[in-house]
């Protein structure tokens, strides 16, 4: 009972791996590119929630905020040219399937 | 009891988002699920003491970059209803491996043992074993080295070191109260320093003990810990703490939450020890505005024929 | 925070930011602006800073003479503990007189171009660089590190690169400013070498004695350098290279001997521009900065400087008496007086140098600026042929001309030229006659048993009395081992002897230009008259008028010029200041020089071109006047040698691909084709057969293989997560095993 | 730095009950302000165009208009699109609505009455804020029409744009004071209104109207309201909502305006303190301290008012502007400054970190704030004084005769 009423370390980094692999399947599964998009998200925050567990039961310092500032701002970006790649996706084949972009298939 | 209570609820709405970000065949639909998620998170942050990494979260990723997905949704949907399946088989082999994926994970997290904290030993403990062979030696040292840098040199002429006799690792020390940590037991780190007796040191002891030091030995000097102390004693405050030793000595530079500080050494974190990545962030944030200027603007024919550029 | 500072150095700094920010303004908003704002806006930018350097320098006389030197140092870079690359503000004596020439000069250079260029297109444009000009020159003036002075130095080399090119459409002004360019690339790889050697053996130099914080401005350089130099063993090599390499990057920014083709081609610049390069900014760069290293110049250094001044001065001077346009003459005239300077610092003439510096640079203005009214005059007609008899149509630029030429061919007493040469000239006298040489012995013995004091800090009141009077009295400050190398030689006579010569020369080509321009009768009647109807407008004559007076007062010893120069190097601690002996005698031979050359010019020219061209007749002078006219062939020289070298490297090279290595590479292709033949057939009937096999289940595996390669990166990032769970996984069980935990 | 007060219970209750009661006094407040603010915007709308409003309802000025609406709109029948995507058009009102009641849990209205005691408050306020757009964009795609649609994508770049400048704008009073906390921000401008920010130098000066201007855009009132401008995109996102749902999404703009208002007061104009230090000295004296807390709270509620009323002042008097000019707006005009302000309140405090200069500076700098606001309080007695009466030539005769004296001469 104590191991759940008192939370610690291993609730946090439980579900964040539950929330990681969430992200990994919706990665896998969505045709829709937004949809990998997003899956893409949930996979960053699982490892932000990480990065604050260990920052506050590990080692108390900042580094593990700072980590997770800097993957926060960084999501933005990748969200940002991820989504002028879909455009440009869209632009040329008049859908967001990723399944329509095999050309490279071997 | 209410951290257990909000700590249930938020995680309960994140897997929830989560799951429904998995299932969900509507890409709209995907992203507010996404946003139940984001919004759990921030909440989980701010149950750990991150305020400002929450509030970030909130905005930039709720407020900025959700939007932003939403955006693209909107701007490359024909038929906003349009839905695209993936095969059974793919998604039988994705629940699989997924599956599998979450019970290593879990099994392994459950059979490790965490270190947590002990970036800096206890006096005690570091008076006994000599540093080096100490398991975390190499890090131990680097860490303190950069710790007490703005402090008082704690590398003696050898370059080994002293002890945590500075104010800062006492302090350090103090807080973290690092002993050998039982397999799965993640205790509260932030016990009190036991004293010699083993019971728990106050912050006044700390303070004295501090006062014990000889000058040269400190951070602060005395009239420097004086004001220290004095800031100490308000009316209503039982108690020193030795957080409240820690910080009111200006040695918490590095340190998390405590007394909503956390924000003001995230920025101090910045500017100072993180500089570097944080201006390689920023240099690589530039490249990726004008990269998505770049790959968005809109094509222009190659030369002036009606039906170029397609 | 700055409350300690110095006032002068934040009106220093002022009158050096303000042109900057007039070309923001003027580049940004100058074609909006119209042109009769932005050319007033850009003069009054730069007359502010002239008000504020003039109220310098009259805080500054009303120091005294120990003025003290004020630093602003702003550290910059922490490299290491003790060695800190700053920047700031420096201000002396010499920093002061320079501002203060440079900020009038250029006002009146900015007065100047609103009439001249009124009617180009680009006339917002030229003001902002013109400001932007100001600024670079006041900037490298002001600053305090070497660090500092190359940026600007750089900045002045950008600017003069964009108004040299000013018309770019025309093929040969932007390649004139290519070429100044990169002719001072040349330079500037020298200096920045010359830097680098310094930052490295003087911070070692300073962090192996006790200098505190080493932070390597100018001043604790020339600190460290003195120390240096009056070491007893005498100066490393090291500080000879340093020199040297330093110089380097005044030989191209000043023209100096083997760099010097850039600046008669730097005529393709508008005429202000001229003016500006010529006396305020990018020369006088050079030669400031020989002035600012002038302690971490050896013996061997200054001596291979006075020789290159020595060459330029000779050569350029020659040139001009063979050039018809008038702007080329007055550009070889410049580089003559630059090589005058050089000379006079290489021979140990610090303040002489300088003091010519500032003299040349308002009179050599004026010159500019007066060959600019008359080319604006004649409907922009720089053939001197084509002039003539101008006095009667635009009379008071005649005489503001005249005034400059009395000036620079040194009318005794009068002008400012006279004064400043007669210092190089008494400089050279000293060194050859080995007065010098005399002080350096006693300095020596001095030094021996003078000990630790170095020579900045020695205080030379209770000798100053003597030394002042010129007698070889003893000094107290140690050896400095200057200019003792030659001193009192034979051969060391012609560093005195040819620059009297020159000094008749420049006198006879400058009033030949006079003459030709000014007087006879006019050759070219509609340039004659185009000058009488239009004349000169006031804004162009205000300029001249100011700069004339200039020309003549800046040389009187009340404007302590020369003392300010001094203060910062006094040369009673140095065992550099002209014997009073020599004085009368130079004074008769400058006079001379004065009279006999300008006489010589008066009397050849005095009809136009008809006795010349007879000399030119006579047997033998017809080659030496085509070898001259042709400048010496050094451009010519520059590109044979270069071209040649660079095709004779290109011949042996190809020949080298040809024969060697194309050879060799045919002797294996024909060694591997024949056997490549032989197994030809070996493979065709032996190991095709296996192969055919093989490929069969090649192709059968890969199609297998194929399946999972569809394409779809969702299903690649499920094979990578799947692979890392089999890895994971394995890893795992082998670990259990090995720990006995599977049984 | 100032610490933030202690958190002191308005009345000895166990703590989950006293969190109730807080919260339902504060939902009440909140949703009695926008009923407020909808009645007093059709009121402010209707005087300046010579017209009375709504009269009817309820006695003195129809007060309980906005009542009557709320009645009306809660017994309309709740009609949701036959192609609309269902949970989420139910959804997104909620989303716009909550957010900007829950930023008033952080909002403090006096040093007493700071309710949630973290050190970030300003961070956490933007970070609740920019939640509420959410709900517009949803809606708006929700209902599957091409207005609202379009009403979203202009609501989502206009906010996602916008806050660039006023987080950069609200980065000048955190830098001035040196804290994140709100409380912290308003206490730092006791004692007298050269001490409000606004006055502070010229930077904060600016950067003041810089936020204004951009809260205004992110909260999308007029003349930024093109989300929802009804001369082309009939009412915006909000086209196909009725009923209830409906008025969730007024009330949460009226909400944020007086969050606007309230901010703008905080982080600019003194907070709770009045132009003459009174509350400050009430503050520090023991027996007074409730009672400045009190007046200090009504002193806040004021300026948030007097800002609220700005807000439909500009609304009801400028046009709208189009989305290029919204943007280029944003982008050229008020990024750029909003940088500069930065970094010169950075170097300003660098240079002048006090003095005769600074005081100089505020000084003139409040006079022309006070100026502005006395010509503000003049206009109003004027139109008072005119009411009903409009501006008729013979009001205008005097200055057209001076005027045509002078071309005479």
């Amino acid at each position: 009972m104590n191991h759940v009423l008192h939370i610690g370390l291993n609730h946090y980094l439980v579900l964040a791996a539950i929330l990681f692999a969430a992200g990994l399947c919706t990665m896998t599964l969505k045709r829709n590119a937004i949809g990998i998009l997003i899956g893409v998200e949930l996979v960053l925050n699982a490892a932000n929630v990480n990065l604050i567990a260990f920052s506050h039961y590990g080692t108390g310092l900042i580094d593990g905020q700072v980590t997770a500032i800097f993957v926060i701002v960084l999501a933005a970006a990748e969200a940002a040219v991820a989504l002028a790649i879909f455009l440009n996706f869209y632009n040329r084949l008049a859908t967001v399937d990723v399944d329509r972009g095999d050309r490279l298939r071997g | 009891m209410l951290e257990a209570i909000l700590f249930y609820g938020f995680a309960a709405m994140a897997l929830a988002g989560a799951f429904g970000v998995l299932l969900s065949r509507n890409i709209v639909r995907t992203a507010v699920w996404l946003l139940a998620t984001l919004g759990a998170a921030a909440g989980l942050y701010f149950l750990l003491g991150a305020m400002f990494v929450g509030a970030i979260q909130l905005i930039v990723y709720a407020g900025g970059t959700l939007v932003l997905i939403i955006f693209g949704v909107m701007l490359t949907s024909k038929n906003p209803h349009m839905r695209f399946a993936p095969r059974r088989a793919e998604v039988a082999v994705a629940a699989v491996v997924c599956l599998a994926l979450v019970g290593l994970l879990v099994w392994v997290l459950l059979h490790s043992t965490w270190y947590v904290g002990p970036i800096v030993q206890t006096r005690a403990q570091w008076a006994q074993t000599g540093v080096n062979e100490h398991p975390w030696a190499h890090d131990l040292q680097a860490v303190t080295q950069f710790l007490d840098a703005n402090h008082v040199a704690i590398v003696d002429a050898k370059g080994v070191p002293c002890g945590p006799v500075t104010l800062a690792g006492l302090a350090r020390a103090a807080w973290y109260e690092l002993t050998v940590m039982p397999q799965g037991d993640q205790g509260d780190r932030r016990q009190p320093l036991h004293d010699a007796d083993g019971k728990p040191m106050s912050g006044d002891q700390l303070l004295a003990e501090l006062h014990a030091l000889p000058p040269q030995d400190r951070a602060i000097d005395d009239a420097a810990l004086e004001s220290a102390i004095a800031a100490l004693e308000s009316p209503d405050a039982p108690a020193r703490t030795v957080q409240q030793v820690a910080y009111a000595c200006g040695d918490a530079d590095l340190l998390t939450d405590a007394d909503g500080d956390g924000t003001r050494n995230i920025g101090l974190g910045f500017l100072g020890v993180y500089l570097l990545p944080f201006e390689v962030i920023s240099v690589l944030l530039l490249a990726v505005l004008i990269g998505a200027a770049y790959l968005a603007r809109p094509r222009v024919p190659a030369s002036g024929g009606t039906g170029g550029g397609r | 925070m700055f409350d300690d500072v110095n006032p002068m150095i934040w009106m220093l700094t002022a009158a050096t930011l303000l042109p900057l920010g007039g070309f923001v303004v003027l580049i940004l908003l100058g074609k909006r602006m119209g042109r009769a704002l932005a050319g007033w806006f850009g003069t009054a930018v730069i007359g502010t800073s002239a008000v504020l350097a003039l109220l310098v320098a009259k805080r500054w006389m009303g120091l005294g003479e120990h003025a003290a030197v004020a630093d602003l140092i702003i550290p910059w870079l922490q490299l290491k503990e003790n060695l800190v690359l700053s920047v700031g503000v420096h201000v002396d004596g010499l920093t002061v007189a320079m501002t203060v020439m440079v900020t009038i000069v250029a006002t009146m250079i900015h007065l100047f171009s609103v009439g001249y260029m009124w009617d180009d297109v680009r006339f917002s444009r030229f003001f902002a660089f013109l400001n932007l000009f100001c600024f670079s020159m006041l900037g490298l003036i002001v600053g305090n590190t070497l660090i500092t002075m190359f940026v600007f130095w750089e900045l002045v080399g950008l600017c003069s690169y964009l108004l040299i090119g000013f018309y770019f459409e025309k093929k040969s002004a932007s390649n004139a400013a290519i070429k100044a360019f990169v002719v001072n690339r040349i330079g500037d790889f020298g200096f920045i070498l010359g830097i680098a050697g310094a930052f490295f053996w003087l911070a070692r130099e300073a962090s192996a004695g006790s200098h505190g914080v080493i932070n390597l401005t100018i001043s604790q350089m020339n600190h460290i350098g003195s120390g240096l130099l009056a070491a007893p063993g005498g100066a490393p090599l090291w500080l000879t290279a340093i020199g040297l390499l330093l110089f380097c990057g005044a030989v191209g920014k000043s023209a100096q001997f083997p760099l010097h083709v850039w600046l008669p081609d730097a005529m393709e610049g508008p005429t202000p521009v001229s003016a500006l390069i010529h006396a305020a900014t990018m020369v006088a760069a050079g030669v400031y900065m020989v002035g600012r290293i002038f302690d971490l110049l050896t013996p061997q250094a200054l001596l291979v400087i006075a020789a290159i001044g020595l060459i330029t001065l000779t050569m350029a001077a020659l040139i001009a008496i063979t050039q018809f346009d008038i702007k080329r003459v007055l550009a070889y005239s410049t580089l003559s007086q630059l090589g005058y300077m050089v000379m006079g610092i290489g021979l140990g003439g610090y303040v002489a140098g300088l003091f010519h510096l500032i003299t040349h640079a308002f009179f050599k203005s004026l010159l500019f600026l007066g060959s600019g009214a008359v080319i604006h005059a004649c409907h922009h007609e720089q053939d001197m042929r084509k002039m003539g008899g101008l006095f009667r149509a635009i009379p008071i630029t005649a005489i503001t001309f005249i005034i400059a030429t009395f000036a620079i061919s040194g009318l005794p007493f009068v002008t400012s030229g006279f004064y400043s040469k007669d210092m190089i000239l008494g400089n050279a006298w000293d060194y050859a006659s080995g007065a010098r040489t005399v002080h350096s012995t006693h300095a020596e013995s001095a030094g021996e048993h003078g000990g630790e004091a170095t020579a900045a800090e020695t205080p030379t009141a209770e000798h100053g009395g003597e030394a002042g009077e010129g007698e070889t009295a003893a000094f107290h400050a140690p050896a400095l081992n200057r200019q003792t190398i030659g001193a009192g030689r034979a051969w060391a006579w012609m560093f005195f002897w040819i620059p009297l010569v020159i000094a008749y020369v420049t006198a006879f080509y400058m009033f030949r230009a006079v003459m030709l321009t000014f007087f006879t009768r006019p050759r070219d009647e509609h340039v004659f008259h185009h000058a009488k109807e239009h004349g000169v407008p006031w804004k162009m004559k205000i300029p001249l008028i100011v700069l004339a007076a200039g020309a003549i007062v800046v040389g009187f010893p009340q404007l302590k010029f020369v003392g300010w120069i001094e203060s910062t190097r006094p040369a009673e601690a140095w065992g550099l200041q002209i014997s009073h002996a020599a004085h009368g005698f130079l004074f008769v031979w400058a006079g001379i020089a004065f009279a006999v050359g300008g006489g010589l010019a008066v009397l050849i020219y005095r009809n136009g071109f008809g006795l010349a061209t007879k000399i030119r007749r006579l047997p033998g002078v017809e080659p030496i006047y085509q070898v001259v006219y042709n400048k010496f062939y050094v451009d010519e020289l520059y590109n044979h040698v270069l071209l040649k070298l660079t095709m004779a490297a290109c011949q042996v090279s190809y020949f080298w691909d040809k024969w060697v290595i194309d050879g060799l590479v045919n002797v294996v292709g024909t060694t591997v084709r024949s056997v490549a033949e032989f197994s030809g057939m070996f493979d065709r009937h032996v190991i095709d057969g296996s192969a055919n096999g093989l490929a069969a289940v090649t192709q059968g595996a890969g199609r297998l293989v194929r399946v999972p390669q569809t394409g779809r990166i969702r299903n690649y990032v499920l094979f990578m997560v799947l692979t890392v769970l089999l890895a994971v996984g394995v890893f795992l069980t082998v670990r259990m095993v090995q720990n006995g935990m599977l049984g | 730095m100032v610490p933030a007060p202690d958190y002191i219970p308005l009345i000895n209750l166990p703590r989950p009950i006293e969190a109730v009661a807080v919260i339902a006094v504060y939902l009440g407040f909140v949703s009695v302000v926008a009923m407020f603010f909808i009645w007093w915007e059709r009121k402010v709308s209707a005087h300046m165009q010579s017209r009375l409003g709504p009269m009817r309802v309820g006695g003195w000025h129809g007060w309980s208009q906005s009542l009557a609406d709320g009645l009306k709109l809660l017994s309309k029948e709740d009609l949701i699109p036959d192609e609309a995507d269902r949970p989420l058009f139910r959804i997104a009102p909620y989303l716009a609505f909550v957010p900007a009641f829950a930023a008033f849990a952080v909002l403090p209205f006096s040093a007493k009455f700071a309710f949630v005691d973290v050190s970030i408050t300003v961070v956490l306020i933007f970070g609740i804020l920019a939640l509420e757009v959410l709900g517009v964009i949803l809606g708006g795609w929700a209902s599957n029409s091409k207005w609202s649609l379009y009403g979203a994508m202009r609501e989502a770049c206009q906010i996602v744009s916008y806050e660039i400048p006023l987080g950069l704008a609200v980065l000048t009073p955190v830098l001035t004071v040196g804290s994140l906390s709100l409380v912290d921000i308003s206490i730092d401008q006791g004692g007298g209104i050269h001490r409000w920010l606004a006055f502070r130098n010229p930077f904060l000066f600016v950067s003041f109207g810089v936020f204004f201007i951009a809260s205004l855009a992110a909260n999308k009132r007029a003349p930024f309201d093109l989300p929802e401008s009804e001369s082309e995109l009939v009412a915006g996102f909000h086209t196909e909502y009725s009923g209830m749902r409906f008025a969730m999404f007024f009330f949460a703009e009226y909400a944020a305006m007086f969050l606007i208002g309230g901010l703008a007061a905080l982080l600019y104009l003194g907070g709770w303190y009045d132009p003459f230090g009174i509350v400050l000295h009430m503050e520090h004296t023991p027996s007074l301290v409730w009672w400045a807390a009190l007046a200090g709270a009504g002193i806040f509620v004021v300026k948030a008012f007097t800002m609220v009323f700005v807000q439909m002042w500009l609304r009801w008097t400028l046009p709208r502007l189009r989305i290029d000019q919204v943007l280029y707006m944003c982008v050229k005009v008020l990024l750029p400054l909003a940088c500069v302000n930065l970094l010169g309140v950075a170097l300003w405090a660098w240079l002048f970190p006090g003095g005769a200069a600074q005081l100089a500076v505020q000084i003139v700098l409040t006079v022309i704030g006070a100026g502005g606001a006395g010509a503000f309080l003049a206009i109003l007695v004027w139109a008072m004084f005119f009411r009903g009466r409009g501006i008729t030539v013979s009001m205008l005769k005097p200055w057209t005769n001076l005027l045509h004296r002078t071309e005479s001469k």
